[in-house]
């Protein structure tokens, strides 16, 4: 298939964008009954899915294609557009085609009987279009209008059960907060160009690129005959950047992303974990060289710091979707620290293996859901079908569904042979050699890291333990005994297809090291850190061994005070053993070589060593209240405070607004004439 | 010959006087009165300037045009007042606050 | 001082007094009528600008228009509209008038101070304009006559059309509604 | 006279030879007259052959407006410096051509003006009138035309405001717009008299004005310029100059409410391009400075944005809302005010006829609700994305780009004006430029809070009440259509207005 020439593929990509804006504009145009479209759609983005696997092919490891045609003149202006496809947007197009497929078959069943549900495909065939384009462009106010369209679609999504208060609320917070990020992209495109006249992102971020070939000296940053004050460089980056963060949730403006799983979970699945959420990421990565050390601290500093939060949060959460939710913050989080340290494909990588697990965890979440949701319309029942206190057992009635959530959150957790390993190993790896190079202060950033994966572990643990294990809660609190039915056949064959995507072969022959995985010998700018070789064993071994016996408390915790007769014989019994066995470890440690207590040996295991479990369990605990708390009160305050800030103007400027012309003419001379004397009389203007 | 500045005088005080009769009297057919008073103060200043402006004689055009506007405006201000006083039984500007935030 | 300086400054005097007692009155009436002074002092200013043809046209468009319109417009309404509803609890100096009484004087101050900087009768271009001043004995109306058909043709034009276009519209306010 | 009479020839063949380039406004002329006299004798019903007149008058004026564009490359100096004759004035010529149009248009869509007992010719005899009015506005190049223009664009807006004084609102608001609007201009014309006291001439084509105010004292200068700043400002509705427009934008007609939030508010932005030009040229040419314009003007520029859209948000009245709304398009557009002597112009040219189109939409689009509903008040739009799907959809259109989010022309046109006032704040390191450029970023995100209340309500709330399945189109929504796609075309193609 390398015989297409460079026209036919742009030709094929344009085509592959704009077959699911035909799905939006065919469905809402053409009348029919309301369940109209599923077919439609799912033609439309099968064929899509096709051409990105012939572009894929055709581009990856090959020459670029990169073509242009004029977009409009005004003045001195003279625009272009056109598409440039690397192996970036070639890898990204693949993806989200995929992904985007499979959530279209997982939806024929989940959104089946929706009233409105012409609409929704509607919706996902704009959002899938905006989604394409964006990655497809090669012009940054083009890719803005993606940007801003990807918005729009999610926005209708979120709010698609728009007779729910809170999703109307969560619409809106969605809304204002990407927003605020817009103002950063804007800023960021206007800085650019003014300084180089265009916005073609190949001439201007490829290699040997408008920006490889300005440069800062003292206070000024120069291009040809172009220069401005270097911290233009700098307020650049960190606009672009503040764009990036409303998009990818990035701490403090990743509030909107709990509270937008208001909307169906194939939504959550598509847009807010694996696709959109990394559109973020994706333009961080294709304008990497503007962004300056300085920028590059923050932005690692940031990622850290999100990922360490989202996750304590995630410890605390009872609700199903919340807990994703938070762990794709913190997953982004450890994507933009990669992004920070100059592991640009190491980033790119995770954002891929990250789609997939955590599309299946969603998805996965959503046939719990759905069940449960069925079971209480059935027999009329009351209870929060999302809420994981109310789950239990349930890897008795939803075999394949419990096996592939488990696959995907291994891979979340970054077990060995997984996916999920690689790129999580391949990004610590990188960020500790970096601290290295940087510093001791710089050490802090891969330790959070460090310790959000180790969270990771547990919050999944809990998870998964609290559905799958023990009894099913519900036939306590009812007091009878419900039985609970597999996925349908669509849905259940969704899971198992990305199930096979959670495991290392398709990514890297070598299970436990990532520096030879396809996508990272594809993409540029190998970061220029030292290797440091000892890392590359010591932290896979740390990460993966405090996982485990995270996962072993966890199963304490949450899996084994449930009295299940078949224990004994699973494969996990041993494992709690070996928790077991730890404890002893900590008692012989404690009792005899540090403290010579034998006699009461016991009680100090039970005190000592519960003790500091439950202590660190408190202290999370307090530690996640807090970051809520800060979440809560700060940062939605903060929103809530421009708004009332806003009003509080807006009141004080209407009190002249008496309806009296007299004082109307009143206050307009007085103003004029202060203004004559502040500018005469004191200088002041 | 009197000094320019006395016109200017003349001018400055009558505008004034036009500012406070606008801004104070409870009548709208006062305010246009004190409107009227801020015009006539323009076009004394136009045609004081105009005396040493013979040939183009910009400054009594424009005091000309003036005042021949300044009719055609109060004919269509006394309309509206009339139609005002016609709905509202009043013409005190400061009853007629029934549009306001 | 002169006759001509005399005559000048006690027309400027009835300028002043009379319009304070416009805005003071607190009958309407009056008010008109000491209007109509102060519009007739005023052309007689004019007059001293050398501005003879813009003093009659006050005259005629003023006094005989606009004054006779207003006069018009109480009669042809309800009289009520004479009762000054501030006559009877305002005084002049009444609180509520505070704000206008500071905003005017503002105003006058500052304008005077402008007038005083800008040294109106140093100004660079009046000092250069000899020739092309007004005498006593010139002729301003040929002046105003050609100008106003040569160099101010498209404002004179113009004007027309202003004046017709105001004429039909406040015609169509003040008339009576058709019965539907 | 005998002074005169040599040059006298002379003189008169010069005013003649204007004529022939003002035929738009001859046609504009004649279509008034013609207008006044079918109306007299021939009283149609409802005005059909008044408005066929005036309509068929506007367009042949514009295609006059069009011809010209063609033919004239430089401006040209008309009627001894009373007029300039160049391509802006040309182009915001049609844009004027254009809202009038569309306001004949919105006038036969209303029933409130329809019902008018009064009839409508004389509404249609003052349409030729105030176009005339616009394009002397646009082309004004003394004072003595600027203050004619403006007077007469005025009061033909106090008699369509107070045009059907059916009720008490409208007679308030003419009542206040006429007497607001006099004070403004008896000010203008004081401010006027002291420029003309100053400098010994009107004209503001030439640099004399200018060389002249250079031997006087800033402060004096100031205030005289200050005074004159007023009228236009009155045009304009920049702060401190709005207190009119809410009360009045709410009283109106709606119909007569869109025209004046658009065309006069244009045809004041192109008053203020002329009186500034001589001031920036001459600056330029000579460096001197005799007024500080840019602190001026930006100092309004912020306080106009922050006013417009902070005060919106309380507002509920949807007329009232978008009379705070174009207050702060007005801020908005004086940031490239202040940046006009790169891009400006050019970019300003386009965010108006951005803004035309979208100002006029939205304005149709609320008076149809209000027309078919009722609802004049934003909570009151419950449900309403069901019933007028088709105009509420436009609506959101419309409010993205009043936003100035893309892909529509209000994003362009918000981008031109940002960069030019960008390249504006490079060249200066002006901070009174940057905290122009920060205000109208930071309003561009307050103004999301109210224009968001709309689809808001249309869509995510479930309606108060009954309405039938879903109300048919009539013209004027198709009407609607065509702007809201124009808006989407011109986001796609800027270029076809260039």
């Amino acid at each position: 298939m390398d015989t297409f020439t460079k026209e036919t593929i742009s030709l094929l990509a344009l085509i592959a964008t704009l077959l699911p804006l035909f799905s939006f504009a065919g469905i809402l145009l053409v009348p029919g009954s309301r369940d109209r479209g599923s077919f439609f759609s799912i033609l439309n983005i099968a064929t899509s899915l096709l051409i990105s696997v012939v572009i894929f092919l055709n581009v990856w490891n090959k020459q670029p294609i990169h073509q242009q045609f004029d977009w409009f003149i005004i003045g001195d202006w003279r625009f272009k557009i056109g598409i440039l496809i690397n192996n970036l947007s070639a890898l990204m197009l693949l993806l989200i085609s995929f992904i985007a497929t499979l959530v279209h078959v997982y939806s024929t069943k989940y959104m089946e009987g929706d009233p409105y549900i012409f609409r929704y495909w509607a919706y996902l065939g704009l959002f899938c279009f905006s989604m394409f384009g964006l990655v497809i462009t090669d012009n940054l106010l083009l890719l803005y209008m993606f940007w801003e369209l990807v918005g729009f679609s999610s926005y209708l999504l979120i709010g698609f059960w728009f007779t729910r208060e809170t999703a109307v609320q969560a619409n809106k917070k969605a809304f204002l907060m990407n927003r605020l990020g817009d103002l950063g992209f804007l800023t960021g495109i206007m800085i650019v160009f003014s300084q180089f006249q265009t916005l073609d992102v190949n001439l201007l971020f490829s290699e040997g690129g408008f920006f490889k070939r300005s440069l800062v000296q003292g206070d000024l940053w120069y291009f040809s005959s172009n220069h401005m004050p270097a911290v233009w460089l700098t307020i650049a980056g960190l606009a672009f950047f503040f764009g990036a963060t409303a998009k990818s949730a990035q701490f403090p403006l990743h509030t909107w992303l709990p509270d937008a799983m208001e909307g169906p979970t194939s939504v959550s699945s598509l847009i807010h974990a694996a696709t959109m959420v990394a559109a973020g990421v994706f333009l961080i990565a294709r304008i990497y060289p503007i962004f300056n050390p300085t920028v590059l601290i923050v932005i690692a500093s940031i990622g850290a710091f999100t990922a360490f939060m989202a996750a304590t949060i995630a410890l605390t959460q009872n609700d199903i979707k919340r807990i994703l939710a938070y762990s794709t913050i913190s997953q982004l989080g450890f994507m933009m620290l990669a992004m920070g340290v100059g592991a640009v494909a190491p980033a790119i990588f995770h954002l891929v293996t990250h789609a997939f697990f955590k599309c299946l965890l969603f998805l996965a979440a959503g046939a719990v859901i759905h069940e449960l949701h069925h079971l209480k319309d059935k027999k009329g029942l009351d209870f929060d079908h999302q809420d994981i206190r109310n789950m239990g057992g349930l890897r008795k009635f939803m075999p394949i569904t419990f096996i592939t959530m488990l696959l995907a959150s291994l891979a979340l957790i970054g077990l060995p042979f997984t996916s999920g390993y690689l790129s999580k190993d391949a990004i610590l790896i990188q960020s500790f050699e970096w601290a290295e190079s940087q510093g001791s202060i710089a050490r802090i950033i891969p330790y959070t890291a460090l310790f959000a994966s180790w969270m990771t572990a547990f919050y999944v643990a809990r998870l998964i333990f609290k559905v799958f294990f023990g009894e099913l809660r519900l036939n306590v609190l009812f007091g009878q005994a419900f039985s609970l039915h597999e996925a349908p056949v669509a849905m259940k064959s969704v899971l198992v297809v990305l199930a096979i995507f959670c495991l290392f072969p398709l990514f890297s022959l070598n299970p436990f090291h990532a520096s030879h995985a396809w996508i990272i010998e594809g993409l540029p700018y190998f970061s220029t850190t030292p290797t440091v070789e000892s890392y590359h064993i010591l932290i896979p071994a740390v990460v993966s061994i405090a996982a485990i016996i995270l996962i072993l408390i966890g199963y304490k915790w949450y899996g084994k005070n449930e009295k299940a007769p078949d224990y004994t014989k699973a494969a996990v019994f041993r494992f709690s053993q070996e928790q077991w066995y730890l404890n002893r470890l900590y008692k012989v440690m404690f009792v005899d070589s540090v403290l010579g207590l034998a006699r009461t040996a016991f009680s100090f295991d039970r005190t000592i060593v519960d003790g500091i479990v439950n202590f660190s369990g408190k202290i999370i605990i307090v530690l996640s209240a807090v970051s809520e708390w800060l979440d809560r009160k700060v940062v939605d305050g903060l929103v809530n405070g421009v708004a009332s800030v806003a009003r509080t103007i807006g009141n004080f400027v209407r009190h002249f607004q008496t309806g009296r012309l007299q004082h109307y003419l009143l206050f307009m001379i007085l103003i004029l004439l202060t203004f004559f004397v502040l500018k005469y009389f004191s200088q002041a203007i | 010959m009197i000094p320019l500045s006395h016109y200017m005088l003349i001018s400055a005080a009558l505008f004034s006087i036009g500012i406070y009769a606008v801004l104070s009297k409870r009548n709208a057919i006062m305010i246009l009165i004190g409107i009227e008073f801020m015009l006539n103060a323009a076009i004394l200043n136009f045609v004081a300037f105009s005396k040493h402006d013979k040939f183009a004689a910009s400054g009594q055009v424009f005091a000309l045009f003036a005042i021949v506007l300044a009719a055609a405006a109060v004919a269509v201000s006394l309309a509206i007042i009339l139609n005002v006083y016609k709905y509202y039984k009043t013409i005190d500007p400061t009853k007629i606050d029934k549009l306001r935030d | 001082m002169n006759l001509e300086q005399v005559v000048f400054y006690v027309f400027a005097a009835v300028v002043l007094s009379s319009a304070l007692l416009v805005v003071v009155s607190r009958n309407l009436v009056r008010s008109i009528f000491l209007f109509f002074i102060t519009l007739f002092s005023m052309a007689g200013v004019f007059v001293f600008a050398l501005a003879d043809f813009v003093a009659l046209t006050q005259l005629v468009i003023y006094v005989g228009g606009v004054l006779v319109l207003m006069i018009f417009a109480f009669l042809l309404s309800n009289k009520h509209i004479l009762d000054n509803p501030e006559s009877l609890k305002t005084k002049l100096f009444g609180f509520h008038n505070l704000p206008a009484i500071l905003v005017a004087f503002l105003f006058f101050g500052i304008l005077l101070w402008c007038i005083s900087l800008a040294q109106i009768d140093q100004l660079a271009w009046i000092q250069g304009s000899a020739g092309n001043t007004l005498e006593v004995t010139d002729n301003t109306i040929h002046n105003i006559g050609i100008t106003l058909m040569t160099k101010y043709l498209l404002p004179f034009e113009v004007v027309s059309i202003f004046l017709l276009m105001a004429l039909v519209g406040a015609a169509h306010l003040a008339r009576k509604e058709r019965k539907p | 006279m005998n002074e005169y009479l040599p040059y006298l020839s002379e003189l008169l063949s010069e005013a003649l030879s204007g004529i022939s380039f003002i035929l738009p406004e001859i046609a504009l002329v004649l279509t008034f007259l013609l207008v006044i006299v079918v109306d007299l004798f021939i009283p149609g019903k409802n005005s059909v052959n008044t408005s066929a007149i005036a309509l068929t008058g506007i367009i042949i004026s514009a295609y006059l407006n069009y011809q010209q564009s063609l033919s004239i490359e430089k401006g040209l100096s008309l009627f001894s410096g009373s007029i300039v004759l160049d391509r802006v004035a040309i182009g915001f010529k049609l844009i004027f051509a254009f809202v009038t149009v569309l306001f004949v248009v919105f006038i036969k869509g209303n029933t409130a003006l329809k019902r008018h007992n009064k009839g409508l010719g004389d509404l249609y005899m003052l349409l030729p009138a105030v176009l005339l009015g616009l394009n002397l506005m646009a082309m004004a190049s003394n004072l003595l035309m600027v203050y004619i223009s403006i007077e007469m664009v005025s009061i033909a807006s106090y008699l369509m405001v107070g045009y059907v004084s059916g009720e008490g609102k409208q007679t308030e608001a003419s009542m206040k717009y006429a007497l607001f609007g006099s004070a403004c201009s008896a000010i203008m014309l004081y401010g006027m008299s002291l420029l003309y006291g100053f400098t010994g001439t009107i004209s503001l084509s030439d640099g004399n004005i200018i060389a002249q105010l250079s031997h006087i004292a800033e402060p004096a200068i100031a205030l005289a310029i200050l005074l004159t700043l007023v009228g236009i400002g009155f045009k304009l509705s920049f702060v401190p100059l709005h207190f009119w427009s809410p009360d009045v934008y709410q009283g109106a007609p709606t119909p007569v409410t869109a025209f004046l939030s658009t065309a006069p508010k244009i045809a004041g932005f192109a008053i203020l391009i002329r009186f500034l030009i001589p001031f920036y040229g001459y600056g330029a040419a000579t460096g001197i400075q005799v007024f500080d314009f840019e602190t001026t003007i930006t100092v309004i520029a912020i306080a106009t944005m922050i006013l417009g859209n902070f005060a919106a948000i309380w507002q509920n009245n949807i007329k009232r809302m978008l009379a705070y709304s174009s207050i702060a398009h007005t801020g908005f557009a004086l940031m490239a005010i202040v940046a006009i002597y790169q891009n400006g112009i050019r970019s300003l040219l386009f965010y108006f006829t951005v803004y035309a189109i979208m100002n006029m939409a939205a304005f149709m689009i609320a008076d149809q609700v209000e027309q078919r509903t009722g609802e004049d008040d934003v909570r009151k739009y419950k449900g309403l994305g069901k019933f007028m799907k088709v105009e509420i959809l436009c609506f959101v259109v419309i409010l993205v780009s009043l936003t100035g989010l893309p892909p529509t022309g209000g994003f362009i046109a918000k981008l031109f004006i940002f960069t030019s006032a960008f390249e504006k704040y490079q060249a200066s390191g002006s901070v009174w430029v940057l905290s122009l450029l920060v205000t109208g970023a930071i309003t561009t995100v307050v103004s999301l809070f109210y224009y968001f209340k709309i689809p808001l309500n249309a869509y995510l709330r479930e309606p108060d009440r009954e309405y039938p399945v879903s109300s048919g189109l009539n013209f004027i929504s198709y009407v609607i259509l065509a702007l809201t796609i124009l808006i989407i075309v011109l986001g796609l193609f800027p270029s076809i207005l260039a």
